[in-house]
């Protein structure tokens, strides 16, 4: 039981920071239905810079939570920044374009940011400094979930609320969701869509960070490769749940976080990600819009 | 004409629903050998509904689509996918034209020759004498499709380069290659000037007095449809509202509030 | 003028800030030391300031030449005209093959050695051209299916003793049987699903190599992998590469000849017009899931069979050659090129492969400069290098006489 | 007020738009008819900025607003109700109807429209809290009209609002049209099929074929025209 516990924790720690990022995945494909290839180096990018962030304070002495909130608020601000020009250089002047032509643009944009970043830092794996201290109140169940788990879970859970009020609430949010729906009714009612385009960039890009950060500071180490598998499988976990659903994305990660937990305690650790992929293979063949997606009725 | 004529499609109590939406209401319809039969009615009406049901892109929720092949055995059509509908032989055109750009003229109509030939991959690596046969086979007879619509000059442009009402005749080209005794049209006229709706006119009974194929169409062209077609079904709001000839509708007070509102001052 | 200056400084103040913690800080966490390196903020902020006048004028250009379009003028670049002229093609052709020929005997085993490999890119590219150029069906994992093939070699081989020749047709129709049995489950997917589908059967290839070490022999690999056989005499290093170079060569054109026979054969015109309108090309007859699934077998085939020659010209096989960035870099080489396009594919192949192997003397900043091409590619030339030909037949009893791209 | 000159629109390499031009006086209600494909739709496409014309020119109150982008038109007080209502599906009624607002800041007047297009469509007091997907067809053409209307239109382009629609409520929207039109002085041009509902309502009439303006007279005039009733009758 206490193992039972263990993994689900453990899958929903995973699970929620998919879910952090599988969030860009899906408000991008949502609006302009790309498969933002580039998305998993924003992570990255993030993650780096918190490891400077925290690296130059705690080499000059300072250390403790607040340096983690600290490298943590650079980090989105540095990965929204990227987001920003990411879809300003590789995606606006290819809108109308082919299908295929943006994908290819944001593959060749994950290429370059990696490459970029193994060039200006290193390719060696960097340790993150430890920031999380074991908070005196988790001793009890630290067996079962640790205090970066649970720094994790709180973080994610509090993004995600925030984000539900962004998106529900506020002005940008409803525009966002408008013109998700259609396009050109939103440029109609007055909706700027490059704008929102770029705030939808922006925020996906902002809560990799935060994903990055979170993941950095609970493995303590960071490198320019970390991006693409987390990408890859925050993208699953997005498709999982059905690519363009806000909620299915949140979903799928915990989905796919509890499977591969589950699947890696039980049966192998080693086979962790043919679980994944096999998974995902199997819900979209069974539903090939993802748990919470819509098949659209395409009109002939 | 006294004598009565062969029934190729026979639509009985024809049912289409999306979500709680009725597009379609329990529709009959027949189209007879040598007909041209229209199929009219305003905007949303589910006029192309009902050809998405009878092609086979749409499942229907009730009713029954028979084909009655001259000489075979009759065949329900309803599920059956719309590749397997046209090889029945029944082919169809599309209301927002669906050609394919990037291929030329010439090759969209050799598409439709697909069905009624053979040649598999390995036979086509090989590509023996039968099947370069075939292939010459499959040129020739798509040109002289292009010639019977007018469209031989164009042969090797790219389709999406063609004018538009050249596109038009080019998907009724396309869907005549696939040998089909039957050919739904879903508004052939639409987007052409009074001159090539005219041409399109002879064509169409071109096509039906010398290839013998009998048509099914869809068009808000009212003159178009008046001229050439008997009979002519009415739909408004996914029901069929009258059906007749061309005297009979004109004179029907129901066709001509769907048309023009509550009035029936016309 | 002043507007532009002032445009291009506030790009390259924000490149400045934007690049600021990477560039300018080097933090060793390890060693603790923290590394300042100024100088980079001033290059950076002087190559963002010249690129922002690159870039606008490509963008001016690129509007010109729209406009140009748009007024029904000709925009077909001169090589693409050049290229139409049959006449030229034919010599050009002739050239190439001879080029192509002599080629081991002009230059060192090295440069063999590089040719092969992008020879090897160009197979792929266009075994891969079937199912994304020709069919439209995006494939993320295509490099499995090298895999699949290289490890049928290796395995044969090892176990069995068996030879190249005998393994190669046995790896083509082993990677052939995958693609059919990955492509029943994938049939129901569109596009990007389809992406994210054969992306992970790409991982799971590589996870299940890595880690089925009875079957694989897990990440270290399968070494001494038997070189082709020339006639059962054994060559020296610098004989075999040349050996596998006219081996290569000869399925290059191979794979030439029966893609482009398929692209112009009724198969071949189901798959473009399935990849132009699955509506359209369901409503005239044709059976998608089987026209789908044969164009994804058959580019299976080729990758199969490629991967039985490339692991029997390393001699030595292991997971590591199989990732994502394989699969990228090919889906690059189609796209680039120009999809659909057979001469575009190898060229891009070409442009592709050799390209980053002639700038090892900047080796670091190769991947970079990739990756941006890619970008800049789709951006400015979204066609690829060369787009696909139009495609004329002759009748009236004639003799079919096809012009190709 | 609005007035478009000979504006030329394409497709791709289709010309849907052949040297049309219209002249929309303040206060007016002008009906432009035609067949199916004939470019009433593109017509209204190019006003709003989504499908700018490649030549030509259209002005509103003298200053040109060609190639302005959509949402700035929307600012400046040309508003669509796009043919087959394009309601946000997964939006309530009321975020809706705050969606039409969306350039305005102003809280108080925004409340005041919005408790005014309950009152014109009192229907959608009750649907309020529903998903704008889940109203019928007539429904949907309230919600997109009462949409367009929380912008304070100076100009209301409307696409077809008949389309799909049974008689009675056909009869109501564009009762509700004319009332818009006399209560707050809102220039309205009209795209219909429904050629007789639409002249019937509008002071002024342009027909439409193959992308090119054919007649231009005032709505009785061209009630009366045998062409036009031969074109839509084929009487």
């Amino acid at each position: 039981m206490e193992y039972f516990l263990q993994l689900f924790f453990s899958g929903l720690t995973r699970g929620s920071i998919y879910a952090l990022i599988a969030l860009g995945y899906t408000m991008v494909y949502g609006i302009i239905q790309l498969i933002n290839f580039a998305h998993g180096e924003i992570y990255m990018i993030g993650a780096f810079v918190a490891l400077i962030v925290a690296g130059v304070c705690t080499i000059y002495g300072l250390s403790g939570v607040s340096i983690l909130i600290l490298a943590g608020v650079i980090a989105v601000i540095y990965a929204c920044a990227y987001g920003y020009t990411l879809e300003k250089v590789a995606y606006r002047p290819l809108r109308g374009a082919p299908r295929l032509a943006p994908l290819i643009s944001a593959i060749g944009m994950s290429i370059f940011l990696q490459n970029y970043v193994l060039l200006a830092q290193t390719s060696d794996f960097l340790p993150f400094p430890r920031l999380i201290p074991d908070f005196a109140f988790m001793e009890p169940v630290a067996h079962i979930i640790g205090s970066p788990e649970l720094v994790i879970l709180v973080t994610t859970v509090v993004t995600m609320i925030l984000l539900t009020l962004l998106i529900k609430k506020t002005r940008v949010g409803k525009a966002m969701r408008a013109t998700q729906q259609d396009m050109n009714m939103a440029r109609l009612v007055g909706v700027n869509v490059d704008r929102i385009i770029s705030m939808t960039f922006i925020i996906g890009s902002g809560l990799a960070a935060i994903g990055g950060v979170l993941v950095a500071s609970y493995i303590g180490q960071v490198n320019f490769y970390i991006g693409f598998l987390a990408g890859v499988k925050a993208f699953t976990a997005a498709v999982l749940g059905g690519i363009g659903s806000i909620p299915g994305a949140v979903i799928g990660g915990l989905v796919l976080g509890w499977a591969e937990s589950f699947a890696a305690g039980y049966i192998s650790s080693a086979y962790e990600d043919v679980f994944t992929f096999g998974l995902l293979v199997l819900i979209l063949t069974l539903r090939p819009a993802g748990i919470l997606g819509k098949a659209r009725k395409q009109k002939v | 004409m006294a004598e009565k004529k062969h029934k190729l499609l026979e639509v009985k109590g024809l049912t289409m629903d999306f979500g709680g939406l009725r597009a379609v209401d329990s529709v009959t319809l027949e189209v007879h050998e040598g007909e041209i039969a229209a199929l009219i009615g305003p905007n949303g009406a589910g006029k192309t509904t009902f050809f998405n049901c009878v092609t086979g892109i749409y499942k229907p929720t009730k009713g029954d689509i028979l084909l009655h092949p001259k000489g075979l055995e009759t065949r329900r059509l309803n599920g059956l996918k719309p590749n397997k509908v046209t090889e029945m032989g029944l082919a169809r055109t599309f209301q927002n034209i669906r050609l394919f750009p990037d291929m030329t003229v010439l090759e969209n109509v050799m598409i439709g020759r697909h069905c009624r030939t053979k040649a598999g991959i390995f036979r086509a690596i090989i590509r023996d004498k039968m099947v370069r046969d075939e292939e010459q086979q499959i040129i020739e007879s798509s040109y002289q499709l292009l010639e019977k619509v007018g469209l031989a000059r164009f042969a090797n442009e790219f389709s999406r380069n063609l004018p538009y009402g050249a596109q038009r005749r080019l998907e009724i080209a396309r869907a005549m290659a696939t040998d089909p005794f039957l050919l739904l049209l879903d508004e052939p006229a639409a987007g052409m000037n009074p001159y090539e709706t005219s041409e399109l006119d002879q064509l169409i009974c071109k096509i039906s007095s010398e290839d013998k194929i009998a048509i099914l169409l869809i068009e808000h062209d009212m003159k178009l449809v008046m001229n050439i077609s008997n009979p002519i079904y009415v739909m408004e709001y996914g029901k069929k509202i009258a059906e007749g000839s061309p005297r009979e509708i004109k004179d029907n007070p129901k066709v001509i509030e769907a048309y023009l509102g509550e009035e029936t001052d016309a | 003028m002043l507007q532009n200056l002032k445009q291009s400084l506030l790009i390259s103040l924000w490149f400045v800030f934007l690049t600021f913690p990477l560039m300018v800080v080097r933090v060793n966490t390890m060693d603790q030391v923290v590394i300042w390196r100024w100088m980079n903020m001033l290059w950076v902020a002087i190559a963002s300031f010249v690129l922002s006048y690159g870039w606008r004028y490509m963008f001016a250009r690129q509007k010109v030449r729209k406009k140009v379009a748009d007024e029904g003028g000709e925009t077909r670049s001169k090589l693409q005209l050049l290229l139409e002229d049959m006449s030229f093609r034919y010599k050009a052709m002739g050239v190439i093959l001879v080029a192509a020929l002599i080629f081991p005997q002009v230059f060192d085993t090295y440069q063999s050695t590089i040719m092969i490999s992008a020879l090897i890119y160009v197979v792929l590219g266009l075994g891969l051209n079937i199912s994304v150029g020709l069919a439209g069906l995006l494939d993320l994992g295509y490099v499995a299916f090298f895999g699949v093939g290289a490890y049928s070699y290796a395995l044969l081989n090892h176990h069995f003793d068996l030879g190249f020749w005998i393994s190669l047709p046995i790896g083509g129709i082993i990677g052939c049987l995958f693609g059919i049995v990955l492509g029943f489950p994938i049939l129901r997917l569109r596009g990007d699903y389809l992406a994210i589908v054969t992306l992970g059967f790409g991982m799971i290839f590589k996870v299940v190599m890595e880690n089925w070490d009875s079957l694989s022999f897990g990440p270290s690999g399968i070494a001494n992998i038997d070189k082709p056989s020339f006639f059962g005499m054994d060559l020296n290093l610098a004989d075999s590469t040349v050996y596998i170079y006219y081996i290569m060569i000869a399925m290059v054109i191979f794979t030439i000849l029966v893609t482009n026979r398929l692209k112009n054969s009724r198969v071949g015109r189901a798959w473009i017009a399935m990849r132009e309108d699955e509506t359209a090309c369901v409503a005239m007859g044709i059976d998608i899931a089987r026209t789908k699934l044969s164009a994804y077998a058959l580019g299976a085939f080729w990758a199969g069979m490629v991967g039985v020659l490339f692991a029997s010209k390393t001699t030595f096989i292991n997971p590591a050659s199989f990732t994502f960035m394989e699969s990228a870099i090919i889906l690059s080489i189609v796209v680039l090129g120009g999809m659909g396009s057979i001469l575009g594919v190898i060229i891009g192949a070409f442009f592709l492969i050799l390209l980053p192997e002639y700038m090892r003397a900047f080796s670091e900043y190769r991947m970079m400069t990739f990756g941006a091409a890619m970008v800049l590619m789709m951006i400015f030339r979204p066609q690829g290098i060369i787009s696909n030909l139009r495609q004329t037949y002759q009748y009236k009893g004639l003799k079919d006489k096809t012009n190709n791209g | 007020m609005l007035k478009i000159q000979n504006i030329q629109t394409f497709y791709g390499n289709i010309q849907a738009l052949k040297d049309v031009s219209i002249e929309i006086e303040e206060g007016e209600i002008v009906a432009l008819i035609g067949a199916n494909g004939a470019g009433k739709t593109t017509t209204l496409m190019s006003i709003c900025g989504i499908s700018p014309p490649r030549s030509g020119d259209i002005l509103l109150d003298g200053d040109s607003i060609k190639g302005v982008a959509a949402d700035k038109i929307v600012q400046k007080g040309i508003v669509q109700v796009p043919e087959g209502r394009r309601i946000f599906p997964d939006l309530t009624v009321q975020e809706n109807l705050e969606m039409g607002a969306f350039l305005r800041k102003n809280k108080r007047l925004i409340q005041q429209d919005l408790n005014y297009v309950m009152t014109l469509f009192p229907i959608l007091e009750k649907r309020r809290t529903q998903l704008g997907g889940t109203l019928s067809g007539g429904e949907q053409q309230m919600l997109a009209i009462s949409r367009a209307l929380m912008a304070r239109p100076r100009v209301l382009l409307l696409d077809e609002p008949s389309l799909g629609l049974a008689p009675l409520i056909i009869k109501q929207i564009f009762e509700i049209i004319r009332k818009i039109n006399k209560e707050s002085n809102t220039t309205i041009f009209l795209v219909e099929q429904n050629a007789n509902q639409a002249l019937k309502l509008a002071d002024r009439g342009y027909v439409m074929e193959n992308g090119r303006i054919t007649l231009v007279d005032s709505a009785d005039k061209l009630l009366a025209n045998d062409d036009v009733r031969k074109a839509y009758l084929g009487i």
